[in-house]
């Protein structure tokens, strides 16, 4: 098939997907934040408040876009523009799944691979400070610069202990590229135990892994270190000048950086599309065990709930998972769908951890932030980072 | 190998320890460095003889190359043949007693630390200067000992006497170095090599020079600086003033070892004064002229020190001659017996000083027989050395080289039996005024500690039978000489001594007033001697008032302020000039600074474009 | 392809450092200055450079303007105001950059004929890799001597930001 | 087959670059345009680098331009923290203003 026609439908595929995922991943962050709170959340629109999300983005389309006064015009509108467009463009080098055959075509369960995959990314991530720091300044007003500069500052320094945090476990697999990086992590020690880089010897990278999730939080402006939008401060930060779709524009462009850093995290980290142990021991029934489950534990809170939406709402839950897992189940589709299983549960996982956090956290001061990521965290990257080195070349 | 490399190792090991922690250290510690280390050096030299004998051949080690010029190689190489023998033999052996004697003699001395420090370097550049196999290392340990001589001389430096007496022994000496320096450029030119083997052996193909030739320019050149050093006519005068120092230098330095390196260098180089024997000749008349003209000093000297400095001159003198007439080992010889007797005599001296708190003068002795009857019985011992009586040592080395002067020129022999007399009458003489008579001072004379009277013993027993020690035998295969026998001549020789005995106990025992009265008579010529012929005041007037006074008025006046000074300043005033302009461009604004920039590299582009650069 | 690729990013990386001088506003220049880097990094991808090109957004782009911006909002001056000697900078400076241009250029067409091209993919040795073994075993010394140049500049940043302070 | 881009372009651009990041530094009095301008300056000699290391098929020229980015990085860190210094004692970053000579 012609490279640019794949291409082209690889790439509708994927901004098709992520798109719907940036829209329910917020709907899934209000539910979840409603849990720890012992909320309802949204409900009222749709099933469980599954139509939410469309609600918003109709509203946020016809709300009135306002044009502040003094604000210099042609940055304004640049500003939202970068911050999604640049957090959207790193996903085009995330492998989700091993080279596949359909139809007579071989081909990636990615957009493209670079040879220096990595070091894209990142050179991107470095690039999404522009989106905030542009809406800061534009925007001519006090809060919304404070919010820039805090942003700006941040955003270099955290951007040391990740750098250093992604560098350690390259040294391990010995490869830029995303692709090979999840091959390297394939092989089982004693057969069943995960060759992941998180698990991987000589030297596993737990303290990486900890100091990439921690410096990706403040990357992603997420709580604990969302100084840049801390409403109690700066009213909300860089957008406050900000309405409708603009400002839907950096709202999509949060949760985009989000998925971007959880897929790298899976795939520097977690082994990517890999499973957690082998399809001998039984890895392969695990999906649609699982939607099995989902679909029993819908079923029963379906039948013996006191509301009557939910009895409809969460039997018809029942049945979709239960499709799903039948689905799973059928031998010929497991290749292909099995290996995005993993990648999105462990994706996933990452993004819950993303969301449990904002639920049980408190935020840092400023001072406070800076001499984490300076004096705590730098030199805690660092130090592995060397112990990684040295451990690889004497037993690598 | 036998790492003869160890031998000037331990003394310069313990210069620097001495030298560096001296202050912090105890005075035992120091001693034990400072005799410690010459005791190892002696050690070891026994030692590496021992492995060598019988020391037919030289032995040479090679350790690296020093310098390396075109096709001049000058390595760091040392090399023991039997003359180094004797020598490294006189020097760490006269060495060791004397750091010992020093012990004893410095004991009160502040500056104790630093005096072991220099007499420690002394040892090292010795030991170097008797060890070196090439020219240009031998001038090495040469400047180091003439520069330990400097800081010993002037060990007491808060003495003017002491400062100017090191200065003079300084310059004086830095003339004959110039003849030596001189010398070696002269051989490395006509040898393209400094290594004594190899210039020895390049030497095969050159005659017998009859007249004046680049040999016996080489040869008066390395006599000029053996003059230098070893005190001969007309570089003698510093070694006087030399007695300065403390009394253990003067011993050490000034009369056994350090001024017996001419001596040493003029035998080690004989193979070149062999093919020239004017050179040689000339050795002769400068040893014997110095002998004669430093014993009638000697005659009239009130200093005790100073009547022993000249008859060190005039003894070096008689190795000169002895070394002058083809006597190489017999002078040698000499050089070894004086260094036992005239070391004793140094530290006997020494002693009496010690016993009477720093008096000098001979005039204020006397009576001392009873006192320090060890430093007495002693000195007697090398009186009798040095005036040449059978058995002493001295009787035998005198003795071969006034016979070898003899077949020689025999007024070369009688000249030298008339100094051997008085050599004897003023040594006898001090002798007499110091330990006869009444005491005619006024301190409290008591014996010197065993530290000191142990070392003099040693001496006196070296001093009488040091003679059976054979160095002319042992040197036989290095300089072969003839086999003189003569007993008339030995008789005469010792008669002679005998008789300045005889005359000193006559003038200064018997009958005390006859010295006084025929220096009465004798008049204008006791005075002139008493002043040592005006050789001082002739040099003033001569030499060192012309040099300062054209220092001060050409160099410093002319050259200085009007040619060197004015030029600077000029040149700095030129400078201000050009910077007064230049600083219009230096205007603190960074865009003109880069327009000149561009400006630059715009011309430069377009250079490389005219020069064809550009590919 | 080529050539369009060429062109379109060659174009916008003039129009993008004319902006940089004209535009009197430091935050304008800069962020002008970020799109001479960005297009600077697609030529240098059509050169066979990835591994720059990334280097070049990252290092440039993502680290040295972020410093840029961020130190003129932090003094948030407005835009520079004509001085004095201006257009006599204009008069002297306008010739002399057009002879440095014309004689560059001169230079380069003499050097570098026409028939040299350019082929997208003829030369892949920019890879980590190669610059990697190259850095670590040629330009060894260098490299370590930039470190400790990055460790001067660090102290010194630091030191000058202390007497800031106090 | 397109016509492929000769090597002179490439360089012609750099050399267009360089002289505009010249002329901001001439042109321009904002200390951080000027330092901006040397920025650009370099940029323009990095693509010299690039173009030539092309040219003769060899990595070197990537090193270099790899180390003009490192040496830029510190530049930029220690250049900035001299802004900042002299801003806060002269109030002002007009270059002309901050010469402190006798004229």
């Amino acid at each position: 098939m012609n490279f640019y026609l794949l291409s082209v439908i690889k790439a509708a595929v994927v901004s098709g997907v992520l798109m719907l995922t940036l829209l329910y991943l917020q709907w899934v962050e209000r539910k979840l934040l409603a849990h720890i709170q012992v909320r309802l959340g949204p409900y009222r629109v749709g099933p469980h408040g599954l139509l939410q999300p469309i609600a918003d983005t109709i509203k946020l389309l016809t709300k009135e876009d306002l044009m502040p006064p003094g604000v210099n015009k042609f940055f304004f509108l640049l500003a939202p523009f970068l911050a999604i467009s640049l957090s959207l463009i790193s996903i085009s080098v995330v492998p989700f799944g091993p080279e596949v055959q359909a139809g007579g075509v071989r081909t990636w369960m990615q957009l493209t691979d670079l040879n220096i995959g990595v070091i894209f990314i990142l050179a991107i991530s470095s690039l999404t400070v522009y989106g905030v720091v542009l809406a800061g300044w534009a925007s001519n007003s006090k809060y919304p610069l404070l919010g820039a500069l805090r942003s700006s500052a941040q955003m270099i320094s955290y951007e040391l202990p990740l750098g250093l945090a992604v560098a350690a476990p390259l040294l391990m697999s010995n490869t830029l590229s995303l692709r090979e990086l999840v091959q390297t992590q394939e092989h089982f020690y004693w057969g069943f135990f995960p060759a992941w880089n998180l698990l991987r010897g000589p030297w596993p990278q737990v303290i990486g892994f900890i100091v990439f999730m921690i410096a990706v939080f403040a990357e992603t402006n997420r709580v604990p270190f969302d100084l840049p939008e801390a409403e109690s401060e700066l009213v909300a930060g860089f957008h406050t000048e900000y309405s409708s779709m603009k400002f839907a524009g950096f709202f999509m462009a949060e949760y985009a950086n989000m998925i971007t850093v959880c897929s790298m995290g899976t795939i520097l980290f977690l082994g990517g599309w890999l499973p957690p142990f082998p399809a001998g021991y039984g890895s392969k029934f695990i999906p649609a065990a699982a939607f099995a489950a989902g679909g029993l534990v819908s079923l029963y809170h379906g039948l013996y709930t006191r509301h009557l939406r939910d009895r409809w709402s969460l039997t018809a839950f029942a049945g979709i998972f239960f499709a799903i897992a039948v689905v799973f189940s059928v031998p010929l589709l497991q290749p292909y769908l099995l290996p995005l299983f993993w990648f999105c549960a462990k994706t996933g996982l990452l993004l819950f951890v993303f969301i449990w956090v904002r639920g049980t956290q408190p935020r840092f001061r400023y001072d406070q932030l800076m001499r984490f990521a300076w004096s705590f965290l730098f030199p805690v990257a660092m130090v592995n980072l060397l112990a990684t080195g040295l451990l690889v070349a004497l037993f690598g | 190998m036998e790492h003869l490399w160890l031998i000037p190792a331990f003394p310069l090991l313990g210069f620097l320890t001495a030298g560096i922690l001296g202050r912090r250290l105890p005075k035992a510690a120091i001693n034990a460095v400072a005799v410690g280390s010459v005791f190892l050096s002696l050690l070891w030299s026994v030692k590496s003889l021992y492995s060598l004998w019988p020391l037919e051949m030289a032995h040479v080690e090679r350790y690296f190359d020093w310098i390396r010029v075109a096709d001049l190689r000058i390595g760091c190489d040392f090399a023991v043949d039997r003359l180094t023998a004797v020598m490294l033999l006189v020097v760490t052996g006269v060495g060791l007693l004397i750091h010992i004697y020093a012990t004893g003699y410095m004991a009160h001395d502040n500056g104790y630390p630093r005096f072991f420090a220099c007499l420690n370097l002394f040892m090292f550049f010795m030991l170097t200067l008797v060890l070196a196999a090439n020219f240009l290392l031998m001038f090495v340990g040469w400047e180091g000992v003439g520069l330990s001589s400097y800081l010993l001389i002037g060990f007491w430096f808060l003495k003017k006497s002491a400062t100017n007496a090191g200065n003079k022994a300084f310059i004086v000496n830095r003339i004959g170095d110039f003849g030596f320096s001189l010398a070696i450029f002269l051989v490395a030119m006509n040898f393209g090599s400094l290594d004594f083997g190899a210039v020895f052996q390049g030497l095969g193909g050159w005659p017998v020079e009859q007249s004046a030739g680049t040999l016996t320019l080489v040869g008066l050149l390395l006599l000029v600086g053996a003059a230098g050093k070893s005190a001969q006519i007309p570089l003698y005068v510093w070694l006087p003033d030399a007695m300065e120092g403390p009394t253990p230098v003067s011993a050490l330095i000034h009369a056994a070892t350090m001024v017996t390196a001419g001596v040493y260098m003029i035998a080690r180089t004989a193979p070149i004064y062999l093919k020239a024997p004017m050179a040689l000749e000339m050795v002769a008349y400068i040893g014997l002229a110095t002998a004669f003209f430093a014993a009638t000093i000697g005659l009239a000297q009130n200093d005790i020190k100073k009547v022993f400095a000249y008859s060190t001159v005039s003894q070096l003198g008689y190795m000169f001659l002895g070394v002058g007439v083809g006597a190489f080992s017999a002078g040698i010889f000499h050089l070894m017996t004086h260094a036992f007797f005239k070391a004793l005599l140094f530290l006997g001296a020494g002693s009496v000083i010690h016993a009477l708190a720093g008096e000098q003068d001979l005039r204020r002795m006397g009576g001392l027989r009873k006192k320090t009857p060890i430093t007495f019985w002693t000195l007697v011992c090398a009186s009798v050395s040095i005036a040449g009586v059978w058995p002493a040592a001295g009787f035998f080395s005198k003795d071969e080289i006034l016979i070898a002067a003899y077949y020689h020129a025999p007024w070369m022999f009688w000249l030298g039996v008339v100094t051997a007399g008085m050599t004897a009458f003023y040594v006898f003489r001090a002798i007499f005024l110091a330990f006869f008579g009444e005491y005619r001072g006024d301190a409290h004379p008591h014996e010197s500690p065993p530290s000191m009277t142990l070392p003099l013993v040693a001496l006196a027993a070296l001093s009488i039978g040091g003679g059976l020690i054979s160095v002319p035998r042992w040197l036989e295969p290095m300089f072969p000489a003839p086999e003189h026998h003569s007993p008339a001549l030995v008789v005469i020789s010792v008669a002679a001594g005998l008789t300045g005995i005889a005359l000193a106990f006559l003038f200064y025992v018997v009958r005390p007033g006859l010295a006084d009265a025929a220096a009465r008579h004798l008049g204008w010529l006791y005075r002139t001697v008493l002043n040592k012929y005006y050789v001082d005041e002739i040099y003033n007037a001569t030499v060192v008032e012309p040099v300062v006074e054209g220092s001060r008025t050409v160099m410093w006046e002319t050259v200085d302020v009007e040619i060197i000074d004015a030029s600077v300043n000029g040149v700095a005033a030129r400078a201000r000039g050009v910077g007064q302009i230049l600083r219009k461009l230096q205007s603190g604004y960074i865009r003109s600074y880069a327009a000149w920039v561009l400006l630059g590299a715009v011309a430069a582009l377009i250079a490389m474009g005219f020069a064809g650069g550009a590919r | 392809m080529d050539a369009i690729v060429f062109l379109i990013f060659a174009g916008v990386a003039v129009v993008c450092a004319i902006n940089v001088v004209v535009r009197v506003h430091p935050i304008s220049s800069a962020l002008s200055l970020i799109g001479v880097m960005g297009s600077l990094a697609v030529i240098y991808l059509l050169l066979g450079a990835q591994f720059i090109a990334a280097a070049q957004v990252f290092v440039y782009a993502g680290a040295i303007m972020v410093l840029f911006i961020f130190v003129i909002m932090l003094l948030n001056t407005g835009a520079e105001e004509r001085s004095r000697g201006a257009w006599m900078a204009r008069l002297a400076g306008t010739p002399l950059l057009m002879a440095l241009l014309g004689i560059l250029s001169f230079v380069i067409f003499w050097a570098f004929p026409r028939r040299i091209g350019v082929h997208f993919g003829a030369f892949t040795g920019g890879t980590v890799e190669n610059i990697g073994r190259a850095i670590f075993t040629t330009y060894l010394l260098p490299f370590e001597i930039t470190s400790i140049l990055v460790l001067i500049a660090i102290v010194g940043a630091v030191t000058l930001g202390y007497k800031e302070l106090d | 087959m397109p016509q492929a881009v000769p090597l002179s372009w490439y360089l012609i651009l750099s050399a267009v670059l360089f002289t505009l990041g010249v002329a901001g530094f001439l042109f321009r009095r904002n200390i951080i345009t000027m330092f901006m301008s040397i920025e650009l300056m370099l940029n323009a000699v990095n693509l010299s680098f690039i173009a030539f290391s092309y040219h003769l098929k060899q990595v070197d020229g990537h090193v270099f331009t790899f180390f003009v980015m490192v040496v830029a990085a510190a530049e930029a860190a220690v250049g900035l923290a001299i802004i900042l210094t002299v801003f806060k004692n002269r109030g002002t970053l007009q270059v002309d203003d901050i010469s402190s000579m006798k004229d």
